[in-house]
């Protein structure tokens, strides 16, 4: 009973943008900071310390950028899926403002890895590109992220537009079973998982730990760049509330 | 709901960062018309698609029931001849009415003889009349109504108010937005007052 | 009148009123196709090997091409209002609506393949492949295709940004479509690909009714 | 029964039926091969056509590199250490990761002959990963890592 | 403000409001490039023998996407109407609005050529050609597609009907942009293919605008 | 053309199989006004399109002056702001009007401070005032109104009286389509009688 009312309550306040604005800024200045730290420690210990690779010798290392960005990327648009369902079926305000606010950080993610990708392949594989079913999956993700940016810029109200891309955000979400599993699926240029949720990773500790670092780390990056724009669009959408007359007026007196 | 045709409270609805109406409440009951009147970009056209469920980004609460909209853009096709238009539309509408009975909407509404040409091929005027033969096929008790008198020669307007009548004489409701005179002599106003 | 049935007979109707319409998607692939055969000057060889890749490259813009208009025309004169508020259940006029949109593209170009086939020197032996693969295929693209439609119809112009919205989304069905033909005439005999076409069509079928209604509230909002 | 209910029962059917064949779809699917290159065996044994465009794969066999000292040509042969190897020709540079007992794709031609005229060459690397010590360590007995999977 | 001058602005601001569509040409045009290398999964011999022609191809295609708004709107908001009627010279009116046409499609996709070459492995040596046919190429697309669109504004989804009637127009463009490219590629070297393109967008140039005008007054008749 | 402004001879059009209108004359002198009446799909629009030169297939003659036309269509981009849509119009029909000239048509139709407004954020009846706007721009000394009440409220109904009579009283000449009564006193008549 009082667990089910708490997490109403909960769920209420989530909704309430101001609620949100008020009690996110430590959070921000902490995942800001931690970011910060893992990203140092995992990327200096994976490019200057650790071990290099028996086969690939030092271009190895482009994994500390390439791995971490190729997920964060797929995880970002998954959570902007979860926020289209809810925005769709609870019309929460701050659902809409994450859809919006997540955008540029999961398409740059996916650039990146993109690119990650295929600086990584001249060297290895012998080609900057390939058309396998990896490469392929992760670039109709850029495409996704391209298509919802421009949806949200072609629709001229805020509320219709959050919706429209709520809409293909559900629908997109179809792609990333497909990036997740194409290499096991087809036969792919790109290699299998290294890490595996039920079997230990087939590379040692000196060489995943500084990667588990960045992993983490570009995941706090991601919290706090969210919350920062965020906290923007809120302020920008609910510029007509007295809570932000009131807030801007009390900083500026 | 066999009650109230619609209960709207507390409606209230920003657009373009311009409030157009605020605490708004309105209860219709069986038999109820109400004209809703104001100046131009007053928020009629918005107040009437909230209402409808097209619009959802309003405060407050609506409760309707089962409504007929007839809004700016007629909902007619003109591609399709006259009476394929209304037999479209009943299928819809899953109310199953007897082409005989389409005909004869077709010669309320003054397109007898019409039933074979396409919509296309109508004035402006005739292509509202295939809209105002729509209203009523169904059992909707509530008629939201954007402007109907639009394009209309004299002889329609008196159609739509005659409409009007069966359609209450029935039980039914009519919430209907106008800048002209209803002519409807115990209705309801509700104005929206200067704009913006 | 079932609805369903309704929806179809209106649709015909209208389509026949616009009959040059029916032609034009299959018009469009077959003067795109020419238009390589033209550039290339090539002969058999060279265009053979291209041939799959070309023709469904090309069926995939000519069904793009033809759904701008799928809701267009009913956007703007306000009978999707009317479908929306009032279809029970509106998924079912929905499927409706795009059934006849494949008919008049994926199954008429389907039927066109012989001839594009003809013109870009695909082998005989290949042929079956690319229509077994066009048939099953080609229901997605405008299963797809009209989620892109409905969230794109309230816009002016939305003709390219639909392209960029649907495009990424054929791409696996560009794969497998045009991989069965390759493989085909490589000489490896096997299925898979076409029944990956079918999950694709079938897992489309069963969900695009309904984001393409989420789609066209939206845009019906504005 | 009311509409609304004849409604909800409709949808919820017709995504019952969809999901089912969607299914059964894919279990047909995965139970088909549909790697599009071919194997040592196949280039040998006659299945691979000549003279087309067309993807093979397979490990560098120990000894068999050859690169010509003026120009980029270099010819190899790819084997499955079970029996069947072909003879692969190509003019460009080779990715790092070539070398002996690596997985390897093609892509080209083959000629009348049998020799596999190469237009790209693609390296293809494992999910494993260790420091060279390790790898001298463990060289000895470990089996060779089969990355192309063709056997699958 | 002249009447060219105050139509360029007016189609300036018209294309900063509905700033997606600047990109969009360009996205298709990269989109389907991609859609080819995807569905040959050729190396780079393949490709490189198609290149020019792909290149062509979907810069006449993309272009063709394009046109189909080019009038549509003025056509539906009764602007069309007011210009036809009261401009004086209708035709200088219509050259600007070409003209800002083929800013963002033609000649921006020429700047994107580069990146399309890259993707088809295009030999580097072949690119100033293909730029060269592009930009003296692209403007009688344009012209030459803004008397089809002129032609078709009044029916609604007249994209398809639009396509038949432009793209033979197209050919002979696409026959020398591309022959071009190839010449270039086999080592000839000779500009007898540009001066062609050169011929063929001078005489669109002075004939399009006033085929334009008779287009969209029978247009309007409707 | 000093003296007269239109002068229409023996005019007749048939659409559709069905005639509309046989041997129609009227002449329009410097400060005439002519309301143009008629049931619904009688011809009022075509007729209009006619003199206009927008529909060419008609039987006898029409002399024109110089013409302002507003149609069903109102000829106002959605996606031009209010005053671009002005500016541009201004441009085209090569009258050098200031800015400043255009903000004062602006308030005089009711939307100061719509200035940079996307048309495409207006009301129906707010778009229609931006058409409303354009007339009177140039100098063409005949108006061809088709329906000019449309989607207006009264205060916009009174305006388009009032830009009539300004208009009369510099010498122009108006000939108006409409279902309403069109409100000027010495305004001539032309019914086009019963539909079909
Ligand atoms: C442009 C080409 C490439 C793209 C688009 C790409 C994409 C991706 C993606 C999406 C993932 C995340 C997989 C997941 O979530 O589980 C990933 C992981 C990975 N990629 Fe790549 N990649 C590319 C090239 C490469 C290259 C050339 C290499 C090295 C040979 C490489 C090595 C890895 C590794 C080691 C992982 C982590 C494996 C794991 O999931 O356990 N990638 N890549
Ligand atoms: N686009 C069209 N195509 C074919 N026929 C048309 C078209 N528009 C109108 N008609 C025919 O011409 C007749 C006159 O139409 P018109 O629009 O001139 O009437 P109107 O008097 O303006 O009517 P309203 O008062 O409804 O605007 C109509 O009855 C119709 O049959
Ligand atoms: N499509 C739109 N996009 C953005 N804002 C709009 C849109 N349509 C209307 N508005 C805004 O909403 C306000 C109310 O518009 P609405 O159409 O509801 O007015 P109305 O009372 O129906 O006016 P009218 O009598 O002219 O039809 C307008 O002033 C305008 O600012
Ligand atoms: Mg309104
Ligand atoms: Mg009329």
């Amino acid at each position: 009973m009082t667990v089910t009312e708490t997490l109403k309550r909960w769920w209420h306040q989530l909704g309430s943008p101001r609620w949100f604005y008020e009690i996110s800024g430590p959070w921000q200045t902490g995942f800001a900071v931690l970011a910060l730290l893992l990203l140092a420690i995992g990327t200096v210990w994976g490019l200057a310390i650790a071990p290099m690779d028996y086969q690939q010798g030092n271009s190895f290392r482009i994994i500390y950028v390439h791995v971490p960005t190729a997920i964060v990327s797929q995880t970002v648009y998954m959570l902007m899926g979860a926020a289209g369902l809810v925005l769709l079926v609870w019309r929460m305000k701050l659902a809409d403002m994450v859809l919006a606010a997540a955008v540029p950080f999961g398409m740059s993610m996916t650039a990146l890895a993109l690119f990650t990708g295929a600086v990584w392949g001249k060297p290895t594989w012998g080609a900057w590109w390939v058309w396998d079913a990896r490469t392929t999956s992760m670039l109709v993700l850029l495409f996704l992220y391209f298509g919802l940016y421009a949806l949200r810029q072609a629709i001229p109200r805020n509320e219709a537009a959050g919706r429209a891309c709520a809409v293909l955000a559900l629908v997109g979400t179809v792609n990333i079973p497909i990036i997740k599993y194409s290499v096991d699926w087809w036969l792919t240029l790109h290699q299998p998982a290294t890490f595996k949720l039920t079997e230990a990773p087939s590379m040692p500790p000196e060489m995943w730990l500084p990667l588990l670092l960045n992993v983490l780390g570009i995941y706090c990056f991601f919290a706090a760049n969210l919350i920062g724009r965020l906290k923007l669009t809120i302020l920008e959408r609910e510029s007509g509330t007295r809570w932000v007359r009131e807030l801007i007026a009390g900083r500026s007196p | 709901m066999s009650e109230l045709r619609l209960e709207v409270t507390g409606l209230g609805c920003v657009r373009e960062g311009r409030r157009l109406f605020q605490d708004l409440n309105l209860t219709l009951t069986p038999g109820a018309c109400v004209a809703l009147t104001g100046p131009n970009g007053s928020g009629k056209s918005t107040l009437l698609r909230c209402i409808a469920g097209l619009y959802p980004d309003y405060e407050g609460t609506v409760e309707a029931a089962e409504l007929s909209y007839l809004g700016h853009r007629p909902g007619v096709s003109p591609g399709l001849p006259v009476l394929e238009n209304l037999r479209w539309y009943a299928a819809l509408t899953g109310s199953r009415v007897p082409v005989t009975a389409l005909i004869t909407r077709l010669e309320i509404v003054g397109l007898a003889g019409y039933e074979d040409v396409l919509c296309a091929r109508l004035s402006a005027g005739q292509q509202r009349r295939v809209a105002l033969a729509r209203l009523g096929l169904d059992t909707s008790p509530l008629w939201l109504l954007d402007e109907p008198f639009t394009a209309l020669d004299t002889n329609g307007q008196a159609l739509v108010r005659q409409l009007i009548a069966g359609h209450r004489a029935q039980g039914g409701s009519v919430l209907c937005a106008t800048h002209q005179d209803l002519g409807v002599a115990d209705a309801g106003v509700l104005d929206l007052g200067a704009s913006g | 009148m079932s609805l369903f049935s309704a929806q179809l007979r209106r649709e015909w109707l209208l389509l026949i009123q616009h009959s040059e319409e029916v032609l034009n998607p299959l018009l469009f692939l077959f003067l795109a196709i020419s238009l390589f055969a033209l550039a290339t000057g090539g002969g058999p060889d060279v265009l053979r090997d291209y041939a799959p890749a070309i023709i469904w490259v090309l069926v995939l813009l000519a069904n793009l091409m033809s759904l701008e208009g799928l809701f267009r025309r009913d956007y703007e004169d306000g009978t999707l209002e009317l479908l929306v508020l009032k279809a029970e259940p509106a998924f079912l006029a929905l499927l409706a609506k795009v059934l006849v949109h494949w008919t008049f593209s994926g199954l008429a170009m389907t039927l066109l393949a012989p001839l594009a086939a003809l013109i870009l020197y695909l082998p005989v032996s290949a042929l079956p492949m690319l229509i077994l693969g066009l048939v099953v295929g080609t229901p997605a693209l405008s299963l797809i295709g009209a989620v892109g439609a409905a969230l794109t119809v309230g816009l002016k112009r939305g003709g390219a940004l639909l392209a960029l919205l649907v495009l990424p989304l054929y791409v696996p069905v560009l794969i497998f479509g045009a991989g069965a033909v390759l493989e085909q005439m490589a000489g490896i005999e096997t299925l898979a690909q076409i029944y990956w076409l079918g999950v694709i069509t079938m897992a489309s079928l069963t969900l695009a009714p309904f984001a393409v209604l989420a789609a066209l509230r939206v845009s019906l909002e504005q | 029964m009311n509409p609304k209910r004849r409604t909800r029962l409709t949808v919820v059917l017709f995504l019952l039926a969809g999901a089912g064949v969607s299914v059964t779809l894919v279990l047909l699917a995965l139970n088909e091969n549909i790697n599009m290159f071919y194997p040592p065996e196949a280039v040998v044994g006659g299945e691979a056509p000549v003279g087309t465009q067309i993807r093979a794969g397979g490990m560098v066999l120990e000894g068999s590199v050859d690169r010509d000292s003026e120009s980029l040509d270099v010819s190899f042969v790819l084997t499955d250490y079970v029996g069947a190897e072909f003879p692969v020709r190509y003019s460009g540079i080779l990715p790092d990761l070539f070398r002996e007992g690596q997985g390897i794709i093609v892509q080209g031609e083959l000629n009348g002959e049998g020799v596999f005229r190469a237009s790209q060459v693609l390296a293809k690397h494992d999910e494993n990963y260790m420091p060279p010590e390790l790898a001298e360590m463990s060289a000895g007995h470990q089996k060779k890592p089969n990355p192309l999977n063709y056997d699958r």
